[in-house]
């Protein structure tokens, strides 16, 4: 067993873990391949996402436009593609920083306990109590639209959940022994939290994360409708599924595939996250 | 069959069990705010009170005048009007209506600002009720269309000692007027049910019991009609009616509206101030693909400011039509032959939204780029006042069903805020007084009828679609007729 | 022979849901520089605690602490970091005290970062593998986790990461307790083996007594936050004096038959630290108890030279030995 | 125990004047004239300045502040809607239940739903059924609210004509929404109690119970269930928050008249004292769903039960000796 | 040999795991006297859990397999039996103490409801009844029987330990195992617990498998012991065998490792290396790699184990032990 653990750092260690994990790689191979879809969607797709075809509105899926096209004719397919790019990136950056915003306050709070827990998670519980859609409205209003003050939006709803999941995990990593190692050491606060807690506290963040991106996606397609998002006829998974729904009985296909597309994704960020929590901590084998 | 006698209770077959069908369910968009009768009149309150309350007249579904609780009217002047009130009319509370409570009504109608616009011409200090039966209006000018205002569904009698006794407030939820039903409850979000008013001083057709149920899902009203869920649907999607047409059960009934849909223009804003840059858009939209694509056949592709249905409209307005080349033109000549960048701005109606991507596409045929803005309502409302909007969307309802409303649209200084655009031109703001001070229905016809084309080639709205109201109805309903304002009357409906 | 460390009156309590805690309840004791002092008592009665206020991995509620002779009670920041190179700590569980995502080499380089103790990389890799070296583990495992390991590597790692910065004074808290016999000696022998080296002083914290009367000079045996006999090791387990003492050297279970030994068996269990009961903390268990133990707290005194002592009771108890 | 329940009651008063502050400072920059929405887009102007006035929206932000808290503290008074003119605790009263009521039909559907398969999942660890269960969860949690209940209402309404497509007038009116509501909490409760259940199942007293020769079906659902439904407990309490805040959608597409479509109207409306009153009732509500959970860990673990347990005895002795 | 209560006979227990197969108990062969005590020594991972495992029929399965072997029970073989009857003998003939008094006991469950479960479970008594013997069970290790309805979490450690053995006990077993009781206890709580399982053993007059690393505590309550490693018995004797003439040299390194209280020894003389890897073990004597008489053949041949006496047995080539035929 031991000759192959010699020279090779400990991220070399979670890649070799995660791939024997086959589920994940296949939900890392797919998002993969979506990312690629994002990145050179306009290589990739067969046509604009903004070709209208009058003419072809509603066509069912056809050798030409493989999973049909929509209410002006545009190809669903190529709009999908597009799709991906806003889905994802809202999906990833929405959460990512409501992981690390929350994620840090949570661990600050358990960390230091006692006044600042109190004062952070009750702030925490203010948060929750409005209204998603109200904090998107004034968000709006203050920020204007675009894509980045959605991610904000969607950002800042989530910082709550976050906040707590770190919290708990924190509170139980805290009591472990190499946490005063770490401090007999003279490690700074700042290292123990971000070098020994976090890193131990990680596996219900990638749990929890994995489940938050679906909601992003979703979230984002309420938000274009209030003004604050990506705006028509930029195409984002979540508003060609809601924007569909109207056709729903007639035209299945409009609102099937999108919704697919989501939960395609989603299910393969949450294989890869459950697999990444695992190859995370060395101490589980297989 | 119309037994008129017996019509309220009609034996529902399907069910086991000899269950008496006198109940009729109502499926509308959303939920009344008020149901005081000069109160909010936003669509679900009209519609709701328009069951419960009457005015002194109103319109029939082809919009003719239709007196009601004022028997007949005569005008002494051109500004003095004496209407002779309905004797032994009561209120759904036992009183009985007199003159002064029309006075008190109207000039609360007129006080809580909804029916402001309707009833402005009217000099509440002159008018009075000269008896309990006679009811002297005095105008402050000349106003010929005085008379469909008061059909407005916030010009309605209340019974004033009961407001004055119980508070402004009272009627909003405890609604008290001479209709054909009275509230029996209100659930809140949920439903609204209505009880035939026994004492209506007129008979009609109508069931027992109305139960108007509050479905926002548009979907969803058409598929519980579909169902049997519901008896009457308001409000169906284009998208549904084809469906609905192939059910023997269900049949859709389409009235064309008083509405109409526009892309106006800021002309404040310096682009638009040119006008060349406003027609060169006009041209460079082609209204009957985005109304056909957009509406699935229902209405018609806009031909003028005003809906045909409204008093006014003219076959004869030109418009200017689809002409990308022109529009090019025009770009050219007013200094954006490099193109120009702009935006659409459009709140959150499916349908709007729509109108908005096509014409963007359009547009960009002859290189202008507009972005698509998307607002919610209240927002979009705001930044319309404050006027921070490019190109936007919106629709006008003509709910008097009278072309004069032209003024609040487009005189520059009617003190309304319909003036959307912003748009500010003497030879319009003149013709407009002109139409209004005239008595002679000719002469005003011919009036509006300038106006219409005058706007038009201004083009400080492009009008992109004439309305069409939708109403799902299941086939055993007799006597069901949409009315343009929205505003149906189910005093007569009745089961087969 | 100078002294190191000297603590006096030191006292720590827990607030506590339901009261104040005393985990360490005025303890006075001192440690010669290149000496060991054995801490022994049962699970709980506050050992851990003491040597993390030595330490100061724990502020102290009460009492003083010296380091050659300098108070250090209260240090800030930046003078607490300049201790913490003097003074380490080697902690009970080589599992949990180990960062479970990080691998050797990181565990030990670890101090040399945070103290910038070398400015190249390589000098710091280099020193990690002395120090690996030192304590006996085999370069290949630099890459290991320490879940890989067994515990007694894993202890050993806990030891060259406490002998990175040079100290002086090691806390050992239970070194050896989770670790099989036949590890634990090799453990054992390697500690003694870098104190000669290095001379170094350790204050080792055990509830074995066997273990701790192998490697210190002198025992502190502690019950329920106090002391109750402090003395040098040898004359300890010749000469017990409090009742405490006797029963737990008593109870000690010896790998010997055919021995006759008269065990002491103390009755219940140590008790709450919440809210003590005034008095001598370990009168409900004690078979000498009298009225005087449950109202007064004996002092610690000096009986013999070098032989401290808490009980009322002595003189009565200990007629053949005093 | 009635002390920390006193202790949490109080904890509540600076969150929910927290709460207040910020939906007034949020309501302040929201763009949106309440008058002029409610008067329409070709008011008089002289009609929405009287009508604002009459709101009293021409106070200063400060003055409008204290007077609401004031209206609460000293008379329970959360305004009048703008819109109805109704006092607006009578219109949340009259809707919270419906909502309420949708939520918690979904919390017992997905609590008895998640816990059973992720009993099964657990106990089959690696099966098919488990992969089967653990992929159908994945699918459910990332299943779009509004499209499911549409899809629901075509399949079980149109097609199979078992339910209802809308409204909420008997018991079988509420079984697709409150199943579709459910869906992506069944999903993430059964996740959890997989999770839990292995968690437990390796534990020593799991051990225990079977050297006394108890059978498997009494070890996991006496043994190991109870253990397991800590954590399961703790994200069924989040998630009936999520459920509560949740049913908007789920609300507007059967036509069910609850808080939540009530909300967001009045958000539309910029009916601000609706708004208020409703956050701050679902502040409250989220509040009291925490407390349970709190007493109802402490009824199912006798060690968190004691640590709330202060002996008041005890605590007069605290004095350093 | 009718008075032997339990016999193992070439016992293999593997662990199969996705890194590779521990071969946690091999060719294992033990017996038991009626009333007799047996020591099971040996250090972590030697196997000890595993065998007291695989005879209440619990080693967990997977990863776990009983892969040959018999163990015969009062003339029965438990290998062969059903689920059902071993279920009707667990607790009722053979119970089990684990080592961790902390965690063996359920925290949401009274204490006096853990007793009477399996006292309900195999008489045929009603509840009430259940409870007033559970009760006296809880009396007779030392615990008040008011405390009945208390939780474990308001025990302590020594209580909870109590309480274990109270389950254990409470159907009267034929043989107890006890993997490591005291281990996780203080000494002078230890020792209680000690003095109390000694006096119940007699009183029972149960049979007892102790398992432990502890040679102090062997010494004080065992007739026989055995030492494992790496899930092979290396010598078997008894105490007087193994205390006194220790012969493998792996009990001798245990011995020599031990401090020792009564005499001052400068340096321990502790076993040099490491248990072996439980994936990879050695093909011969599996101690060979750390055996300091280590001889040629004993990289290479696994021996049987020898009588040296009628008591005493050792596995060691020193003792003329030979070549294990036809293994392999
Ligand atoms: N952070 C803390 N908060 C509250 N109480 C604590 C804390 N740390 C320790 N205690 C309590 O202080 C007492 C002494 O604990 P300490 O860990 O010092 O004991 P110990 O002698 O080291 O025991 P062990 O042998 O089990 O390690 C115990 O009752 C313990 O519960
Ligand atoms: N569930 C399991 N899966 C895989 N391997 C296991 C499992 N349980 C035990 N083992 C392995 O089997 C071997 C014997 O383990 P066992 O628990 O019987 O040892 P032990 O002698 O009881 O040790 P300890 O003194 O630590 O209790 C060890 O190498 C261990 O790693
Ligand atoms: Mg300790
Ligand atoms: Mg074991
Ligand atoms: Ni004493």
């Amino acid at each position: 067993m031991n000759k192959n653990i010699r020279k090779k750092g400990p991220w070399r260690d979670v890649w070799r873990r995660l791939r024997k994990n086959k589920l994940a790689m296949f939900g890392l191979i797919v998002l993969i391949l979506l990312s690629f879809c994002a990145i050179f969607a306009n290589h990739i797709a067969p046509e604009g996402y903004d070709d209208q075809n009058l003419s072809r509105r509603f066509s069912f899926p056809n050798k030409e436009n493989l999973l049909g096209t929509d209410n002006f004719g545009r190809d669903i397919l190529s709009r999908m593609i597009y799709g991906s790019r806003v889905s994802l990136t809202v999906g990833f950056i929405a959460v990512g920083m409501a992981v690390v915003i929350g994620g840090g306050l949570g661990a600050v709070a358990a960390f230091y306990g006692n006044k600042v827990d109190n004062i952070i998670m009750r702030a925490m519980d203010i948060l929750l109590a409005i209204p998603g859609m109200l904090l998107a409205l004034s968000l709006a209003a203050a920020l204007g639209p675009g894509l980045n003050n959605m991610m904000i939006a969607i950002g800042v709803g989530n910082i709550p959940s976050y906040a707590r999941v770190v919290r708990a995990s924190v509170l139980t990593v805290k009591e472990q022994e190499y946490v005063e190692a770490a401090r007999s050491i003279g490690a700074s606060d700042f290292r123990i939290i971000f070098g020994h807690i976090i890193p131990n506290a990680m596996a219900p963040i990638i749990v929890q994360a994995t489940l938050g991106v679906a909601g992003a996606i979703l979230s984002a397609a309420a938000l274009s409708f209030l003004g604050l998002g990506i705006q028509p006829p930029y195409p984002e998974w979540g508003a060609m599924l809601s924007g569909a729904r109207q056709y729903i009985r007639d035209y299945w296909y409009m609102t099937t595939f999108p919704g697919l597309m989501i939960m395609i994704t989603i299910y393969c960020l949450n294989v890869l996250g459950d697999g990444l929590r695992d190859a995370l901590d060395p101490r589980l084998k297989n | 069959g119309c037994s008129s006698s017996t019509n309220e209770v009609v034996k529902d077959g399907s069910s086991e069990g000899e269950k008496v069908k006198d109940t009729l369910i109502v499926a509308m968009a959303s939920e009344p705010s008020t149901l005081d009768g000069n109160g909010k009149d936003d669509n679900a309150s009209s519609q709701v009170k328009a069951q419960i309350y009457e005015g002194l007249v109103r319109q029939d579904p082809q919009m003719n005048i239709l007196p009601v609780l004022a028997e007949d009217w005569n005008f002494e002047n051109d500004t003095t009007i004496i209407f002779n009130i309905r004797k032994g009319v009561k209120f759904q509370n036992g009183n009985e209506l007199k003159a002064s409570d029309v006075k008190f009504s109207l000039k609360r109608a007129y006080d809580n600002g909804y029916a402001a616009a309707d009833l402005s011409p009217i000099d509440f200090e002159k008018s009075e009720a000269v008896d309990d039966y006679t009811y002297k209006m005095v105008l402050k000018h000349p106003y010929a269309p005085i008379i469909s205002k008061l059909a407005s569904s916030s010009a309605v009698i209340v019974p004033q000692k009961v407001v004055e006794e119980k508070g402004e407030d009272y009627l909003s939820t405890n609604p008290i007027g001479t209709g054909p039903y009275k509230l029996k409850e209100w659930a809140q979000g949920d439903r609204i049910e209505l009880v035939k008013n026994e004492e209506y001083w007129q008979e009609t057709k109508g069931v027992k019991n109305i139960v108007m149920r509050f479905i926002s899902e548009i979907a969803n009203r058409g598929i519980e009609v579909e169902i049997g869920g519901v008896d009457i649907a308001y409000q169906i999607s284009p998208n549904d009616i084809e469906r609905l047409n192939q059910n023997p059960d269900v049949e859709t009934i389409k009235t064309p509206s008083l509405s109409t849909t526009y892309i106006g223009f800021n002309c404040q804003k310096e682009t638009f101030k040119d006008k060349k840059v406003r027609q060169a858009i006009a041209y460079a939209l082609d209204i009957d693909a985005i109304a056909d694509t957009v509406y699935f056949g229902t209405g018609t592709p806009a031909k003028s400011v005003l809906a045909p249905t409204v008093w006014g409209f003219s076959e004869d307005v030109r418009t200017l039509g689809y002409d990308p080349e022109k529009a090019k033109i025009l770009l050219e000549e007013a200094g954006y032959s490099d193109g120009l960048d702009t935006a659409i701005w459009v709140s959150d109606s499916q349908q709007r939204i729509d109108i908005a991507e096509i014409a963007q596409n359009q547009l960009k045929d002859v290189g202008i780029n507009a972005e698509v803005k998307i607002l919610e309502w209240g927002t979009f409302l705001e930044k319309l006042k404050e006027k921070e909007l490019d190109i936007y969307l919106l629709g006008n309802s003509v709910t008097s069903g009278d072309g004069d409303e032209l003024y609040y649209q487009f005189h520059s200084e009617s003190g309304y805020s319909g003036n959307t655009a912003y748009y500010s031109n003497e030879e319009i703001d003149d013709l407009i007084e002109k139409s209004r001070l005239a008595i002679d229905p000719d002469e005003r016809a011919k009036y509006l009828e300038e106006i219409q084309n005058k706007v038009i080639e201004e083009a400080p709205w492009i009008p992109v679609w004439h309305g069409e109201i939708v109403t799902g109805v299941r086939s055993n309903i007799e006597g069901f007729e949409n009315y343009p304002n929205e505003n149906h009357k189910l005093s007569n409906v009745h089961f087969k | 022979m100078s002294i190191l460390l000297e603590v006096k009156n030191l006292r720590k309590y827990f607030k506590t849901p339901k009261g104040m805690l005393h985990a360490v309840d005025g303890v006075n004791m001192q440690i010669e520089s290149g000496k060991t002092l054995g801490v022994v008592g049962e699970s709980g009665c506050g050992k851990s605690t003491l040597g993390r206020l030595v330490l100061h991995l724990l502020d102290s509620s009460d009492g003083e602490v010296y380091y050659q002779g300098n108070n250090i009670t209260h240090v800030n920041k930046k003078e607490l970091k300049e201790l913490r190179k003097n003074m380490q700590m080697i902690f009970q569980d080589p599992f949990s005290s180990l960062n479970p995502r990080k691998t050797v080499s990181q565990i030990i380089v670890e101090p040399l970062q945070i103290y910038k103790a070398y400015p190249s990389k390589k000098d710091m890799i280099k020193k990690v593998y002395e120090l690996m070296d030192t304590v006996g583990l085999a370069k290949r495992l630099e890459y290991s986790y320490p879940h890989e390991l067994d515990g007694g590597r894993r202890q050993r790692i806990g030891i060259a990461r406490a002998l990175a910065l040079n100290p002086e004074f090691i806390v050992c808290d239970e070194p050896v307790s989770a670790l099989d016999v036949s590890i634990q000696a090799q453990i054992l022998n390697l500690m003694q083996d870098l104190q000669l080296e290095r001379k170094l002083t350790y204050m080792f914290i055990s509830h074995d007594l066997s273990v701790v009367k192998h490697v210190s000079d002198n025992i502190c045996v502690m019950y329920l936050g106090t002391l109750v006999e402090s003395c040098a090791s040898k004359n300890l387990f010749k000469n017990p004096l409090h009742p405490y003492t006797k029963a737990l050297l008593s109870a000690i279970p010896v790998p010997k038959i055919n021995i006759e030994k008269k065990r002491i068996l103390l009755k219940g269990e140590i008790s709450s630290p919440i809210n003590p009961k005034p008095g001598c903390r370990f009168a409900p268990r004690c078979l000498y108890a009298k009225d005087i133990c449950t109202k007064k707290q004996p002092k610690l005194i000096e009986v013999e030279e070098n032989h401290f002592v808490a009980c009322h009771c002595l003189k009565e108890n200990n007629k053949e030995s005093m | 125990m009635y002390r920390y329940i006193f202790r949490r009651l109080l904890m509540m008063i600076p969150v929910l004047l927290g709460v207040l502050f910020i939906i007034f400072v949020i309501i302040e920059i929201t763009p949106g004239d309440p008058a002029q929405i409610m008067l329409g887009e070709s008011a008089r102007q002289e009609d929405v300045l009287k009508l604002r006035e009459e709101l009293g929206l021409n106070e200063p932000f400060i003055a409008r502040f204290f007077g609401y808290v004031k209206g609460i503290v000293t008379e329970l008074d959360l305004g009048i809607s703008y819109n109805t003119k109704r006092p607006v605790t009578e219109e949340i009263l009259k809707r919270f239940p419906t909502t309420a009521l949708l939520a918690a039909l979904s919390a017992v559907i997905s609590m008895f739903l998640g816990i059973f398969l992720g009993v099964i999942s657990a106990t089959k660890q690696y099966t098919t059924f488990d992969n089967l269960a653990t992929g159908i969860a994945l699918f459910g949690v990332s299943i779009p609210n509004f499209w499911q209940g549409l899809m629901s209402i075509i399949i079980f309404s149109i097609w199979l004509g078992w339910f209802p497509a809308s409204g909420s007038y008997g018991p079988e009116y509420w079984v697709l929404p409150a199943l579709t509501l459910g869906t992506s909490s069944t999903a993430t409760i059964m996740r959890i109690t997989r999770s839990s259940m292995l968690e437990v199942i390796r534990q020593d007293y799991i051990r225990t119970a079977r050297a006394k020769g108890q059978n498997e079906r009494v070890v996991i659902m006496k043994h190991a269930l109870i253990n397991a439904l800590i954590p399961v407990i703790t994200v069924g309490g989040l998630q009936f928050g999520v459920l509560l805040g949740g049913s908007v959608l789920v609300e507007s597409v059967f036509a069910i008249p609850g808080l939540g479509k009530y909300m967001i109207d009045a958000i539309k409306q910029r009916d601000f004292p609706v708004v208020q009153g409703g956050v701050l009732f679902l502040a409250i509500a989220f509040s009291f769903v925490n407390l349970l959970i709190d007493i109802l860990y402490s009824l199912i673990d006798p060690r968190i039960k004691a640590m709330y347990k202060v002996n008041k005895k005890k605590k007069k002795e605290v004095a350093y000796e | 040999m009718n008075d032997s209560i339990l016999k193992i006979n070439n016992l293999y227990i593997d662990y199969k795991t996705d890194d590779g197969v521990v071969e946690a108990v091999n060719d294992l062969n033990l017996s038991i006297k009626k009333g007799e005590t047996l020591g099971l020594v040996g250090e972590t991972g030697a196997g000890k859990t595993t065998t007291a495992l695989g005879i209440m029929r619990l080693v967990p399965d997977p990863p776990g397999e009983i892969t040959k072997g018999e163990i015969i029970f009062n003339g029965e073989n438990l290998l062969e039996k059903s689920k059902k009857e071993i279920s009707k003998i667990r607790g009722s003939k053979i119970s089990m103490i684990f080592q961790d008094p902390m965690t063996s006991l359920n925290p949401v469950i009274t204490v006096g409801d853990q007793i009477a479960e399996v006292i309900r479970l195999h008489e045929k008594i009603s509840k009430a009844q259940a409870h007033i013997k559970a009760k006296e069970m809880l009396e007779l290790v030392g615990i008040p029987g008011n405390r009945f309805s208390e939780y474990p979490n308001q025990f302590s450690g020594g209580m909870k330990q109590r309480v274990v053995i109270a389950i254990a006990l409470a159907c009267s077993p034929e043989l107890l195992i006890a993997d490591e009781p005291t281990t996780a206890l203080d000494v002078t709580i230890q020792a209680q617990v000690l003095d109390l399982m000694n006096n119940l053993k007699r009183d029972f007059k149960t049979s007892m498998i102790l398992i432990t690393h502890d040679l102090g505590v062997v010494a004080e309550i065992c007739d026989k012991v055995a030492i494992m490693y790496a899930g092979e018995i290396l010598e078997y004797g008894t105490l007087e065998d193994i205390f006194n003439n220790p012969s493998h040299p792996y009990t001798l390194g245990l011995l020599g490792s031990i401090p020792n209280l009564d005499e001052d020894v400068y340096r321990l003389k502790p076993i040099q290396g490491l248990t072996p890897d439980p994936f990879n073990l050695p093909n011969g004597c599996p101690f060979a790699p750390r055996c300091p008489q280590k001889r040629d053949e004993c990289d290479k041949n696994k021996f049987e184990l020898k009588a040296i006496n009628s008591t005493h047995k050792v596995r060691c080539i020193l003792f003329g032990s030979t070549k294990k035929g036809g293994q392999k």
